[in-house]
């Protein structure tokens, strides 16, 4: 198993006749990926690369039986992708769209986590997620990962490269690589990765790699000392924070934490997580605790 | 992007939040021109984003042109921590019986609207935050419910605005809320929000901070952008489409995602170097822009050595490699640079910098053996 | 309240919505002035609120001012259906490509709103969706969402619009939404929507229901029920805060709470009788509403015998009986009145009525009995 | 036991210090109701008849514990109080206020819905709730009531009181008396209802009461077939619609109903539930099947 994708994905891009889109599209299918659509509205009816394209999710969706959708369009039409994609029933969405209006985001999470109906929203502005061996939606490189247990959550896109790189020039898989993205309101926090890593039977372990503003590493900390059982491992990046990358005053009021890498190592240690202090350090404990 | 107080308040009238009538000088004579039509007693008040102006002497008032003419001419061309004043905001002063506090911001961590009120106003909110948390009311709000009239009434309530306040209170609120919505804010932020003799409630002072993001539905974005200096090199970093953030060390770093950059800043600091920059070329990032990026590095003359960090996943090592080769033939840079490939076509660009016969050009296998080289060079150790 | 076809446009315009350039006229003269200022062809519409209006003559184009008087000559005061045309609206005449359907509504059911469009338009949108229903493409909308591109596009792909139509229907459906909105409306309807020959999508009829329970918040409102002609009768009833509907019957009906008024309804007909009129007096009556209630029901010369049947919640039976009893001495009623009361003071209004000497006030102790006496009374029965 | 409201009721009335509010608000409370607040901004400090009044609904509930709320506010905020008491935790509101735009109580019932705290929404426009002997709020007679196993739900208000009537009158109580109201977004529907009706042990049959217009009889009706075990015996008034008070075209598309009360009565009865000609045939089908 893995989670969010996996076997059963069936992907449609959204954006599937862009460059971009088209690049990575593809890509993710010659790694395996189950690449079954693509929308762009208008172009119902022609096809990339032989994968058929449509005007709707819904349409897309009723006809191929997707199940996941990645979004590639451009950033002022990207809420409206991920709301047309929980619309007709996507049960993960995978944003890579970066630039994506804060409010715009703030309005589509809370409709997708009040629905109710457990769509995932991964992103936007993140590299996507890929199961080893299974299936890679996004723009994480296939071919510095390996199948294993350990799975990774990030804010970062390419600071989980390094340490998948990292863990597999040790010979340690991934279950899963999750890149949650740096954006104001993610579709998902690491709380929400973890808990499906508790969950997942083929994850022993998980590498979390955070970095400096807000506090989701704060209540990640919190959530895994009082609800994980299985081994936790970090790392912040921004403990030499430069300036205009602090979090704001009143951002600051509203955790009551300071936001700064110092506090998140510190809220992580009392939890009882190891962090590493450099990414071959995070690799390094990962490794020790495989015994 | 922070506004300016002026730009700020100009953007809350648009919402019709109470701000008090003022002119924006950058002149003496402009200052008194401006008091002279807003008649009476008047306030300037330095035009800079750093928190002191007022202990730092950048607000005075004064009771006539003239004399607005000479304290604008005091402030003006002032530093005030490192900021120049430039422009000064001349407005009607008016009498003050009380001060509060009330902003709206994102929540990132709850992924809504956050509203906040306090009768302690005036002063440092962190302050109030850490020494009597209980005076802040607090109140989120849903993004796709947006405000509601009791919203207002939970914050003036529950900070225990007095009585004769309240009803200016809940009248403004939905308003600067209707401000941090329409603008795309990511806050607003009125401190002090201020009772008059007349018991009306204005906003004295406003902070507003827009999302960048969503300019393209603001055309004043543009505009309002376009009266914020910005450091040279930082200015011809992104125009070139480059995030960099200058900072006081000797080490120039250049990496691709943030989050990779600021590990490489925290990797060198820990091998006992001292970051230059902070320098992100983004994803997909092409041989012109790796060769841009070392100019603007180097274009800083107290760059030691420089460290190229890059785990390519969009971006392609053999065009990163490309681009370094290039910037040494085009710049005839005579700093050391280190350079770590992994990720995508990481062979062929690490293949292209060996076959490229330059000594100051150093290959480095890890991020760490980077790291320690670079800071190794910039500390005058031999390449 | 249901707006005119004119008035309706009138507020889709504010939205920007797409509409015909039109002029309302009241007379045939003003009917030829408004075709000059048009210019061109035009179509005079009659103005009345019910459908087949084009099959019973009341749409006609003209070429010439000259014709345009004619056929407004033609129109106005025609009679349909029973309305009578008291305007026309007389538009610029454009060419039809093709006809459409779009709609926004409340959805009752699912608690949220629904939009609707076909590419089958200018038909009747009941009879498609019986010999059809594939034909009619269906999205909800929630209402703290609002719309989005996307429910525009899965309207517009889903009803299988034509390719050169598709942009223009694209752009126009989120203005018809935010009208909805805008206008607290719980249904606009354009039917048809249509393509024209230089691709350009126009409402070219427009149904607009308002809530009035917003009235409140839309100062509009007022005058756009100006336009409306209600029978005296029921003007005289609202005038009075009674919910008052003409039916043909003879058994005059009065009775407080909606519910309970139609089960009144109900009961007399399945006794045999034919009401006069569904009249409810609301919640909370006094004597001088009851009162006026029989004042307005025995208004109508046709009305043989009237039933009281109140239910005191908040409605007071002392109060009722007093208000009936009142009537008896103003208005001289000749029609004999069954009364049944039961709830809140329920035995003191009855003893008021068994003291209040009067053959023509009949006392009932239950509902069905109360419904059986009347119907017995205006079939010529005796007291 | 009963539903939504019974001992453990705890009453905050939002404008207890109204005409309307204080009149039924202290007849609720002389009924045995625990009515422990009143809501009026502006107003903490006072009380009424010894009822303290609070600024803020959730003041309300930080002092007295109150779990329900009771809405008597003027039209234009009607909305916001419900929204209010939403926010403040309460369990049960019970909105008798009418006249609510529609499209405010399409926001606030779609809000309260979805944010999955279980609370319920009663009305707007409605006659509210009464579990006789235990707690009455709104402004049911509580005089024609007596404690019983037939739960009643309704749309109208005046004709569940004929029907509560003919009950009693036949010796026959009622576990609770519901008045969905007869709005055009009501906070519960039938179904709403009658879900909390099969899941009371105190409640053995159900009497449903509605009327002409929109489809949430026929709805209901395929509920009862489904997924209830108690036997439900219906009226539907309306049989002689006025006009003006059908549905309109495009309300009939929506549903496929025709909104009359023949279409509803043929649907209950498809579904097996037995229809009362009028209130007082209601009764004695009630009273017939409990033999």
């Amino acid at each position: 198993m893995s989670i969010l994708i996996g076997t059963d994905t069936k992907l449609v891009v959204q954006g599937l006749t862009g460059r971009e889109g088209s690049f990575h599209g593809k890509r993710n299918r010659d790694y395996g990926t189950d690449l079954v659509a693509g929308v762009t509205p208008g172009k119902s009816g022609e096809d990339v690369d032989g994968v058929p394209i449509f005007d709707t999710v819904a349409e897309a969706v009723a006809e191929t039986g997707a199940n996941t959708s990645m979004v590639f369009v451009p950033p002022r039409f990207g809420a409206d992708a991920i709301l047309e994609s929980a619309d007709a029933g996507i049960e993960v969405i995978i944003a890579i769209t970066e630039n994506i209006p804060a409010m715009d985001m703030a309005r589509t999470v809370n409709y997708i986590r009040t629905r109710g109906n457990g769509t995932s929203l991964i992103g936007p502005n993140c590299p996507g997620v890929i199961s080893p061996g299974k299936a890679n939606v996004g723009i994480i490189p296939g071919e510095i990962c390996e199948p294993g247990p350990v799975g990774l959550v990030s804010r970062s896109g390419t600071l989980t490269y390094q340490i998948v790189h990292e863990l597999t020039q040790r010979g340690i898989g991934q279950s899963t690589c999750v890149g949650i993205g740096g954006d104001p309101i993610p579709g998902s926090n690491f709380i929400d990765i973890l808990e499906k890593f508790e969950a997942d039977p083929d994850t022993d372990m998980v590498a979390l790699v955070g970095e400096i503003g807000g506090d989701a590493e704060e209540r990640a900390a919190e959530f895994v000392k009082e609800k994980m059982t299985k081994p936790v491992v970090a790392y912040i990046a921004g403990v030499t924070a430069p300036p205009g990358k602090r979090m704001g005053h009143a951002g600051a009021i509203i955790s009551g934490s300071k936001g700064t890498a110092e506090a998140k190592m510190e809220a992580l240690g009392a939890a009882g997580i190891r962090v590493g202090r450099n990414p071959t350090e995070v690799a390094e404990i990962v490794q020790e605790l495989r015994g | 992007m922070d506004l300016f107080e002026y730009q700020g308040k100009e953007q809350l009238r648009k919402f019709e939040v109470p701000v008090p009538e003022g002119r924006v000088a950058t002149t003496a004579d402009e200052a008194a021109e401006a008091a002279r039509g807003l008649g009476g007693r008047v306030v300037v008040k330095a035009q800079v984003q750093v928190g002191g102006r007022g202990k730092a002497g950048g607000i005075k008032l004064a009771s006539s042109p003239d004399e607005a003419k000479d304290v604008a001419g005091q402030i003006l061309g002032m530093d005030i921590k490192g900021h120049t004043v430039k422009r000064v905001l001349v407005e009607r002063a008016g009498d003050i019986v009380s001060e509060y506090y009330v902003a709206f911001l994102l929540d990132r961590s709850e992924r809504n609207y956050l509203g906040m009120m306090s009768a302690k106003g005036g002063v440092d909110i962190e302050e109030v935050a850490e020494t009597d948390p209980d005076a802040i009311a607090r109140v989120h709000i849903d993004p796709l419910l947006g405000i509601s009239d009791f919203h207002a009434r939970k914050l003036v309530f529950g900070a225990g605005i007095e009585p004769r306040a309240r009803k200016g209170a809940i009248a403004m609120i939905p308003k600067l809320y209707n401000a941090f919505v329409g603008l795309d804010a990511s806050l607003v932020e009125v401190n002090p929000l201020i009772l008059t003799g007349d018991d009306r409630v204005v906003a004295l002072d406003a902070k507003v901070t827009l999302d960048e993001s969503a300019e393209y539905r603001h055309p004043t974005f543009a505009e309002l952008k376009s009266a914020h200096e910005v450091p040279e090199q930082e200015r011809l970093a992104k125009e070139k489409g480059l995030n960099f953030i200058k900072l006081d060390g000797d080490v120039g770093i250049i990496g691709n995602g943030a989050g990779l950059v600021m590990s490489t800043l925290d990797v060198v600091k820990a091998a006992g170097g001292e970051p230059a920059n902070f320098l992100d070329v983004g994803g997909g990032a092409g041989a012109e822009l790796l060769s841009n990026a070392l100019e603007v590095i180097t274009s800083d003359k107290g760059v030691k050595a420089v460290l190229v960090n890059i785990f390519g996943g969009i971006t392609r090592c053999d065009l990163v490699a490309e681009g370094i080769i290039d910037a040494f033939d085009r710049l005839n840079m005579q700093v050391p640079v280190v350079v770590r490939l992994d990720g995508t076509n990481a062979e062929q660009g690490r293949k292209m910098l060996q076959e490229a016969p330059n000594e100051r050009l150093i290959p480095a296998e890890t991020m760490l053996g980077a790291a320690e080289k670079a800071v190794e060079l910039a500390h005058g150790g031999g390449a």
